[in-house]
């Protein structure tokens, strides 16, 4: 017996849904979704979900993070009821559902609150520029810090206590048993599907969107493993500091791509682009160019003359790793990843 | 006696595949070529005996072998037994000389599992045929002066639109109305789709538009009472019940207070029964003819009303009119189902109303929705009740019980705040632009559950709130539940409950219960009475334009009969034998159409038929001992030599 | 102009000064066609999937020209194979 | 040598001699009104005379033409010009419009030809006849179908390799290559515009495969298939010829559909779906026939009895769209959809798979009003400017409109709406005398 | 022929054209199967057939006689029934004297679309007559 709630599509309204109250139920999206299958049919069944306010079923649904957002089911939607989008703003409702500090869906909710937040932690960044005097060597040293704290205490604070969250709405509260072998065997899934995003491979729209996907995410990664670990604004090794470059170049160029993407809105996928879509490639963009030019201004020793791009990177850097990682769309990468996991487990 | 034998022509037809597929056409064909050669001239096998060039060929056929008779061997007789009678007209035959046989119907399509036994029934219907067709005479049609008046019974929009077209057309149109008022549903109506007119405008543009004709007379209160003669001359009585006002002497702020004063409350058709009115009453003020009526049934003769309005005469009488009509056009309208008791639970849940009864409300509710004493907020709505039953005899589907829920629906979120709309229906039958409604009420955020006939919803009363539940076949067929402060039945329509009309005129009903057209595509509007055209919703569910549209269809048939002014009739009548004859009268007691006379031909008293009143039923012929009576075309001789080619 | 009855192709023919390239590449193919099929099946009757490996056409092509064939009374249809599924088609003799 | 503008006066101009406008036509001709039907194909009968039979009856669809058909053109008060398109229409008053009619040569003078199909015989050309869709061929010079109405040949001039063959053998030496354009300066006084529509073409689909996939037919196809005068003489899969066993019609291509432009319902793809699985069933009484559908909407006089009688027979019926159509090696073809009531997206294969393509207007007849501007409806058909109360009058006084040139209609919509055209029609020409 | 007589019975039907042949021939549209020995011959009503035909369709070989009257449907008038009625009780009279089977002679109103009902009342009928006549 399910008892449904008409008002759920404001709440949705509000993450970005666009009139998929329009559906009529003839399960075109399904049939042309490539990563639709038997066990798995969507988008429709979300959509009608939605539609009906189903919460608890929402919230228990993997579906939302199966989609890659082609945009197939948009395009050829007879009503024009968006169900490309519709997954979209379900992934970021659910996103908000697993942050247990809530800031997630009040940044969703409002741009306001977001620009607050840029705003504060750029006061933040200019405030400890100011404490140290604008000396160089200090705000360097702190950058490299803040990079390893912030990574280890919003790892544990704020995305493992979310994935918990994601783990107990998924599988623990639908009672879904999973013996202890099965969470060591199925572990694979997850870092397969964490650095190749293979499903999305499945999408037949185009493979070169996977392939930029990709190399994005290594770049990212690589790029954070080489600024975190290998210090490498701080490091002599050439070769640290040639794969540096290579990173960070790798990061601004693809999202060069993506951002041009998300102006013209020419495709499905970026036609109701949100703040936070276009906040996280734009920040992705400015990070990889920033460290790109840090890099080469301390190569070329005109850093010193130049302090105000170092504040800027470690503003966007600040930005990235407060806001955007724990509370937008950086999320998804995780959530979609432990999502393949989780239902590697269901499966059976 | 016996001329030199005919000469007959015998076409058998494939009708591309359904009479060929089953009966052995070639065995049909060859099978009357040889037996009856002497008579039979001609016979051949035709792919579509109907189509231009078969009727070509058989108009060079009939002249070249100089027949005297024809027979095509193809569907039923109501199909195309008159394209056939005109081809032998157009190769100089008269047309009584052709013969129909029906090897498709009764053959090929009755016994399409026994190829043998249908080719075999085929060979002798053929041959029945040829037997008949031996006796086939020329006959002269009796030729009738055509009234042009056209009876057009029912005043709503259908019929009052076949009115006006008729009048426009030098018609004269008696309008005969049953009810009190014209506008029949359509007034009953404010909002419209597709349109910014209400119905309520709509009847009045076009009752101002009836009056503008002379040659309109509107009879309201009126009803049919008796029916004579037939196409081109046909009589009616008409009664007309009294208003008991007098129009002329009437005061409007006397006669408001002459309502105001009624002490009488009865139950309020008009609004489907949802409040009550005066037995001195108007539906609503713009209502025409702009005079209110006393419903005599329920007047208690207080004498209240005359107490203060002068133009309350209940000295009026019933008058009875008679009229003489060419035509009659039957637009008789609907009823809208009556759930059964306790179905969907109504009658037995208090919130539980039909869908005309939530048109009624939105209609005369503003701000806020309130159906007794509480406010609605959350509406559903039961689809398919009394329509595509199962387990009812309403198997068919109302057609626009979709799109007029959905449009209600539509108006009363419009009208009120907060309105939230569950529809729960059986599939979607927005047909056509409809669809555009169906897509916007989506959108408007209207929530539609779908089941099938085998899991219809179940309404059930939980204290104050009224609880559907439906295994919803959009969601996994999962059992939803939904709380409803009002749930509407989307009652079909069903024929009128009052069928005297219809057993006046004998009219036949379809499967469906509603008037039946001859055929839905060869004459749509016309019925097996000649002279008689259905329009409207009388004849099967409609919507407005669809009513109209049939409406001057059926106008456009009537006065194509009647527009030369002359009728031909069949002179298939019956024939008396003055040697056999000697009056015993129990002819003219069988008689229903007193079309025998009592005649002295010289040498004794006779019976004699008045050919323009008979019309060839034939109940004379078995009464008469001596057996001097016989029809023409079914006489005995005729019958029996049939009998003999079928054996 | 008067032109003579039973003559006036050849008026039109010099009024438009010959004939459309169009119309007499697609006689020549189909008088190859027809050439080419009605050859295969002097040898044996053929269904249209035999016919398409013969002659090297593909199916869809076959069947347009085939049934055309049927249509003019060159070629007519056969029996069915066992399992009810191809018609076999042969010359008409 | 110049056009000659012949000038000839009517009562009533009929633009389309579908069955709405053939129907139109002999009403106002029943009533004493001179009616000029013009159409621009080679027969009349529009649509209608091409169908096989009829729902929810099942009357052949030829029976229900053919007698219409040649009343209409035995009537005294009837003209017909078939090959005619009309171009110009200019109303000059109250009750007079000067219509510009351009007729095409036939070179066939019709009077004459006894359609004895020597011509046929003769002519060398094969090209694909669009009087079967383009299932089989035709020859340059040709009657186009056996019911066709004026029943007599003519020459498609843009195929004839000017042979001469025909006029060789043509017995009443009724072929003539020296016929040219006629332009006809017409005057009338009332208008009916019957013009039909336009079926979707299921190219603009290429999910569906439509054109690629040899045996993705549309429903129009298949109508010819099933039809006395069909094109194989018996149900083929024009892919390679097997006799199908399990066929699937997939609904709403091309209607109800906002991705395409046209979110409108067809009303007939429904109905003339279920009759031809009817008909399958019974010519292929071993195959199997599914439907695949969003909603069934058979909402007419015995049409929810025709759809019970189909799933009795053994239909099946499908709820849900289809999203992709793949072809497999052996020609057979693999559906994608989603099972609407089992929720669950599913795959089937079917060897023979049919399009019901949707009811598009029939567009640019608006063009042809010079001097008052005839209003078309959102969809492009043709605007009806009192809807409820005069179906069929239009923008422009004196002109009318039936059948399907207003939105999808069935057949008895149709003719009823031609019923009421016509009313309007007489009542004008009395009006306006 | 003899084949078949053993399958079915012949039965002459006597119809009429507005109200029983209409419902006669919706039951070949609807394809109800009836035997292909049941013979209609279609006359205007049904309270116009008379007595000596149905006597003649006996002895010329008919096994039984159906008339599918128009009961109270009928377009000519109420009188109907009652004279169809009469016309059967005086030719069950005769055929008494004559020593045929009453039961040979069946009558059953059949309105316009009473294509069901039809069917089944021949189908009945037959059954009777080959238990009866051929056993």
């Amino acid at each position: 017996m399910s008892k449904i709630n008409p008002a759920f599509n404001k709440e949705l309204e509000k993450f970005g849904s666009v009139n998929y109250n329009a559906c009529y139920n003839c399960g075109n999206c399904t049939a042309v979704c490539s990563l639709s299958t038997e066990d798995d049919s969507f988008p429709r069944e979300m959509v009608r979900l939605s539609v009906l306010g189903l919460e608890d079923d929402i919230r228990s649904s993997l579906k939302p993070w199966e989609c890659y957002y082609c945009g197939e089911c948009s395009t050829h939607c007879p009503q024009e009821a968006n169900p490309g989008e519709l997954m979209m703003s379900l992934r970021r409702y659910l996103t908000a559902h697993y942050d247990w500090t809530g800031l997630s869906g009040l940044m969703y909710k409002s741009l306001t609150l977001s620009i607050i937040a840029f705003v504060a932690t750029f006061a933040a960044v200019i405030a400890f520029a100011v404490s140290v005097g604008f000396e160089l060597e200090k705000m360097l040293h702190f950058g490299h810090m803040f990079e390893g704290i912030a990574i280890g205490t919003i790892g544990f604070t704020i995305l493992l206590p979310n994935i918990a969250r994601m783990w107990y709405y998924t599988i623990l509260k639908p009672k879904t048993k999973v013996t202890f072998m099965k969470y060591v065997k199925s572990i694979g899934e997850l870092f397969i599907h964490m650095f190749t995003q293979k499903r999305a491979l499945g999408c037949d729209d185009n493979q070169f969107r996977w392939f930029e996907h990709f190399i994005l995410v290594i770049g990212y990664l690589s790029l954070l493993f080489t600024t975190v670990v290998l210090n490498w604004f701080g490091t002599s090794s050439l070769f640290v500091i040639v794969l540096g470059y290579i990173m960070s170049a790798i990061v601004f160029v693809v999202t060069i791509d993506f951002v041009k993407g998300r102006m013209k809105a020419k495709k499905e996928v970026s036609k109701h682009s949100q703040p936070s879509d276009i906040f996280f490639v734009v920040w992705l963009f400015l990070m990889g160019l920033t460290a790109f030019m840090v890099r080469l201004f301390i190569d070329l020793d005109i850093l010193e003359s130049n302090k105000w791009l170092y504040i800027f990177h470690l503003t966007v850097l600040v930005q990235w790793a407060l806001i955007i990682v724990p509370f937008g769309k950086w999320t998804h990468f995780l959530y979609r990843s432990f999502a393949m996991y989780f239902a590697k487990l269901k499966a059976d | 006696m016996e001329k030199k034998p005919k000469r007959i022509g015998v076409y058998v037809c494939h009708c591309g595949g359904n009479i060929s597929d089953y009966v052995d056409v070639e065995k049909v064909r060859r099978s009357v070529e040889g037996e009856d050669a002497e008579i039979v001239v001609l016979a051949k096998t035709t792919m579509f005996a109907c189509s231009d060039a078969n009727q070509r060929e058989m108009v060079e056929d009939i002249k070249a072998n100089n027949l005297d008779s024809v027979i095509v061997s193809s569907c039923s007789p109501k199909l195309h037994m008159l394209t056939f009678r005109n081809v032998s007209v157009r190769a100089d035959l008269n047309k009584f000389t052709y013969v129909h046989a029906n090897i498709r119907e009764q053959a090929s399509w009755a016994h399409s599992d026994d190829k043998n036994g249908a080719t075999e029934k085929a060979i002798h219907l053929v041959k029945a045929a040829i037997a008949k067709a031996r006796y086939a005479e020329p006959l002269e049609t009796n030729k009738i002066r055509a009234v042009k008046t056209v009876a057009v019974i029912g005043a709503g929009v259908a019929g009052m639109k076949a009115a006006i077209s008729l009048a426009q057309k030098n018609t004269d149109v008696i309008l005969i109305e049953k009810e009190p008022f014209v506008g029949g549903r359509v007034a009953q109506w404010d909002s419209l789709s597709t349109t910014t007119e209400t119905g309520k405008e709509m009847v009045k543009r076009l009752y101002n538009e009836l009056l503008k004709y002379d040659n309109i007379t509107i009879m309201t209160n009126s009803e049919v009472i008796e029916n004579k003669g037939s196409v081109g001359n046909i009589s009616l009585k008409i009664k007309k019940t009294p208003r008991f006002i007098n129009a002329t002497a009437c005061h409007p702020d006397d006669l408001k207070r002459a309502i105001e004063v009624c002490p009488v409350e009865v139950p309020d058709d008009f609004n489907f029964r949802l409040n009550s009115r005066k037995a001195i009453y108007k539906n609503y003020p713009s209502e025409y003819p702009q005079i209110p009526v006393i419903d005599v049934k329920n007047c208690t003769r207080c004498g209240e009303c005359e107490k203060v309005c002068k133009a309350i005469d209940f000295n009026e009488k019933e008058e009875i009119f008679e009229i003489v009509a060419g035509s009659v056009l039957m637009a008789t309208g609907f009823d809208s189902y009556t759930p059964a008791y306790g179905e969907f639970g109504y009658a037995t849940s208090e919130n539980v109303i039909t869908l005309p009864q939530f048109k009624r409300l939105i209609d005369t509710q503003f701000d806020k929705l309130i159906y007794k004493g509480k406010e609605i907020k959350t509406i559903a709505y039961i689809y398919c009740v009394g329509s595509r039953q199962t387990d009812g005899e309403n198997t068919y589907c109302s057609r626009n019980c979709c799109t007029s829920t959905i449009h209600a629906a539509l108006t009363a979120k419009n009208k009120f705040k907060n309105i939230t709309n569950y529809h729960f229906n059986r599939g979607l039958r927005t047909y056509g632009k409809q669809e555009i409604l169906y897509a916007d009420s989506l959108r408007s955020g209207d929530i539609y559950f779908q089941s099938y006939e085998d899991g219809l919803p179940k309404v059930s009363v939980e204290g104050a709130k009224t609880i559907v539940k439906v295994n919803d076949v959009l969601t996994n067929n999962r059992e939803i539940e939904v709380e409803a402060d009002l749930v509407v039945l989307v009652t079909g329509m069903v024929p009128r409950s009052d069928n005297s009309i219809g057993t006046l005129f004998k009219l036949p009903k379809g499967r469906d219960k509603f008037y039946n057209e001859v055929h839905m595509k060869l004459r749509p509007v016309e019925t097996v009475i000649d002279g008689i055209t259905i329009a409207g919703a009388c004849q099967g569910p409609k919507n407005i334009t669809e009513s109209v549209n049939s409406a001057l269809s059926a106008a456009t048939k009537s006065y194509t009969i009647l527009s030369r002014g002359e009728l031909e009739t069949d002179p298939l009548v019956a024939t008396i034998d003055p040697e056999k004859c000697s009056w015993c009268g129990a002819c003219e007691e069988a008689c229903p159409f007193d079309a025998i006379l009592k005649v002295e031909n010289g040498k004794k008293v006779i019976a004699e038929i008045n050919n323009t009143v008979c019309k060839g039923c034939g109940m004379c012929a078995p009464v008469c001992d001596p057996d001097a009576v016989n029809l023409i075309a079914c006489s005995s001789r005729e019958i029996m030599s049939m009998i003999d080619a079928l054996v | 102009m008067e032109v003579e009855k039973g003559k006036t192709a050849k008026y039109l023919r010099e009024k438009l000064g010959g004939i459309p390239e169009q119309a007499k590449e697609n006689l020549k193919q189909f008088n190859g066609i027809k050439k080419i099929m009605v050859d295969a099946l002097k040898e044996q009757d053929l269904t249209v999937k035999q016919m398409s490996e013969k002659i090297n056409m593909p199916t869809d092509e076959v069947m347009f020209y085939l049934m055309s064939l049927v249509k003019y009374g060159i070629v007519v249809t056969g029996e069915i194979d066992d399992m009810d599924e191809y018609y076999t088609y042969k010359l008409n003799k | 040598m110049e056009n000659p503008i012949r000038n000839i006066a009517y009562d009533a101009l009929v633009i389309g001699a579908g069955i709405a406008g053939g129907e139109t036509a002999l009403n106002l001709a029943n009533t004493g009104y001179k009616v000029l039907l013009v159409d621009r194909e080679l027969s009349v009968g529009g649509k209608m005379i091409m169908l096989s039979k009829v729902f929810p009856t099942l009357d052949c669809a030829a029976c229900i033409t053919t007698p219409k058909v040649s009343e209409i053109s035995r009537h005294p008060n009837i003209t017909i010009f078939t090959g005619s398109e009309v171009s110009k229409i200019r109303k000059v008053s109250d009750n007079e419009f000067v219509a510009l009619v351009t007729k095409q040569p036939r070179y066939v003078h019709i009077e004459d030809c006894t359609a004895c199909q020597l011509c046929e015989k003769a002519c060398p050309v094969n090209v694909r006849d669009q009087y079967q869709f383009g299932l089989i061929g035709r020859k340059a010079a040709f009657i186009p179908f056996s019911i066709c109405s004026p029943k007599a040949a003519a020459i498609d001039i843009d195929n004839c390799t000017l042979c001469g063959a025909c006029e060789k053998v043509c017995p009443t030496n009724c072929i003539d290559f020296t016929m040219e354009v006629e332009t006809m300066e017409l005057h009338v006084k009332t208008i009916v515009v019957a013009t039909g529509f336009n079926l979707f073409n299921a190219e603009k689909m290429p999910r569906y495969g439509f054109g690629k996939y040899k045996n993705v037919i549309t429903a129009q196809q298949m109508e010819r298939e099933l039809a006395p005068t069909r094109p194989f003489n018996t149900i083929l899969r024009p892919g390679d010829g097997k006799v199908p066993d399990k066929i699937a019609y997939v609904l709403c291509v091309g209607s109800r559909d906002a991705s395409i432009g046209n979110p409108v319902c067809s009303q007939i793809c429904c109905m003339y779906s279920i009759k031809q699985a009817q008909l399958l069933m019974g010519s292929l009484p071993m195959a199997d026939v599914t439907i695949y559908y969003i909603n069934i909407r058979s909402f007419g006089k015995g049409f929810e009895e025709f759809y019970q009688q189909a799933k009795g027979m053994g239909v099946n019926f499908v709820k849900g769209k289809i999203g992709r159509i793949s072809e497999k090696e052996n020609g057979n073809l693999i559906l994608r959809y989603e099972d609407i009531n089992e929720g669950k997206l599913q795959e089937a294969e079917h060897d023979m798979v049919i399009l019901s393509t949707g009811v598009l207007p029939n567009t640019g007849i608006d063009k042809l009003f010079e001097n008052q501007k005839l209003q078309l409806d959102q969809f492009s058909f043709i605007g009806q400017s009192d809807m409820l109360a005069s179906p069929a009058k239009t923008s422009i006084e004196g002109v009318f409109v039936a059948g399907t040139a207003t939105g999808p209609m069935d057949i008895p919509d149709s003719i009823l709406s031609a019923g009421s055209a016509s009313s309007e029609a007489i009542s004008y020409l009395i009006q306006h005398p | 022929m003899g084949e078949l007589n053993k399958k079915s019975a012949k039965i002459l039907v006597f119809s009429t054209e507005k109200i029983s042949d209409p419902a006669i021939d919706m039951a070949g549209l609807l394809k109800l199967h009836y035997p292909p020995t049941v013979y209609t011959i279609s006359i205007p009503c049904s309270s116009g057939i008379k007595p000596s035909w149905i006597l003649y369709a006996y002895e010329k070989g008919f096994d039984g006689v159906f008339i599918a009257a128009d009961g109270s449907d009928c377009i000519y008038g109420e009188s109907c029934t009652e004279k169809t009625g009469n016309l059967v009780s005086k030719t069950h009279n005769l055929m008494k004297e004559k020593n045929i089977d009453p039961a040979r002679l069946r009558m059953a109103a059949i309105c316009s679309v009473c294509s069901e009902s039809f069917v089944k009342q021949v189908r009945g009928f037959n059954e009777y007559l080959l238990k009866t006549l051929h056993a």
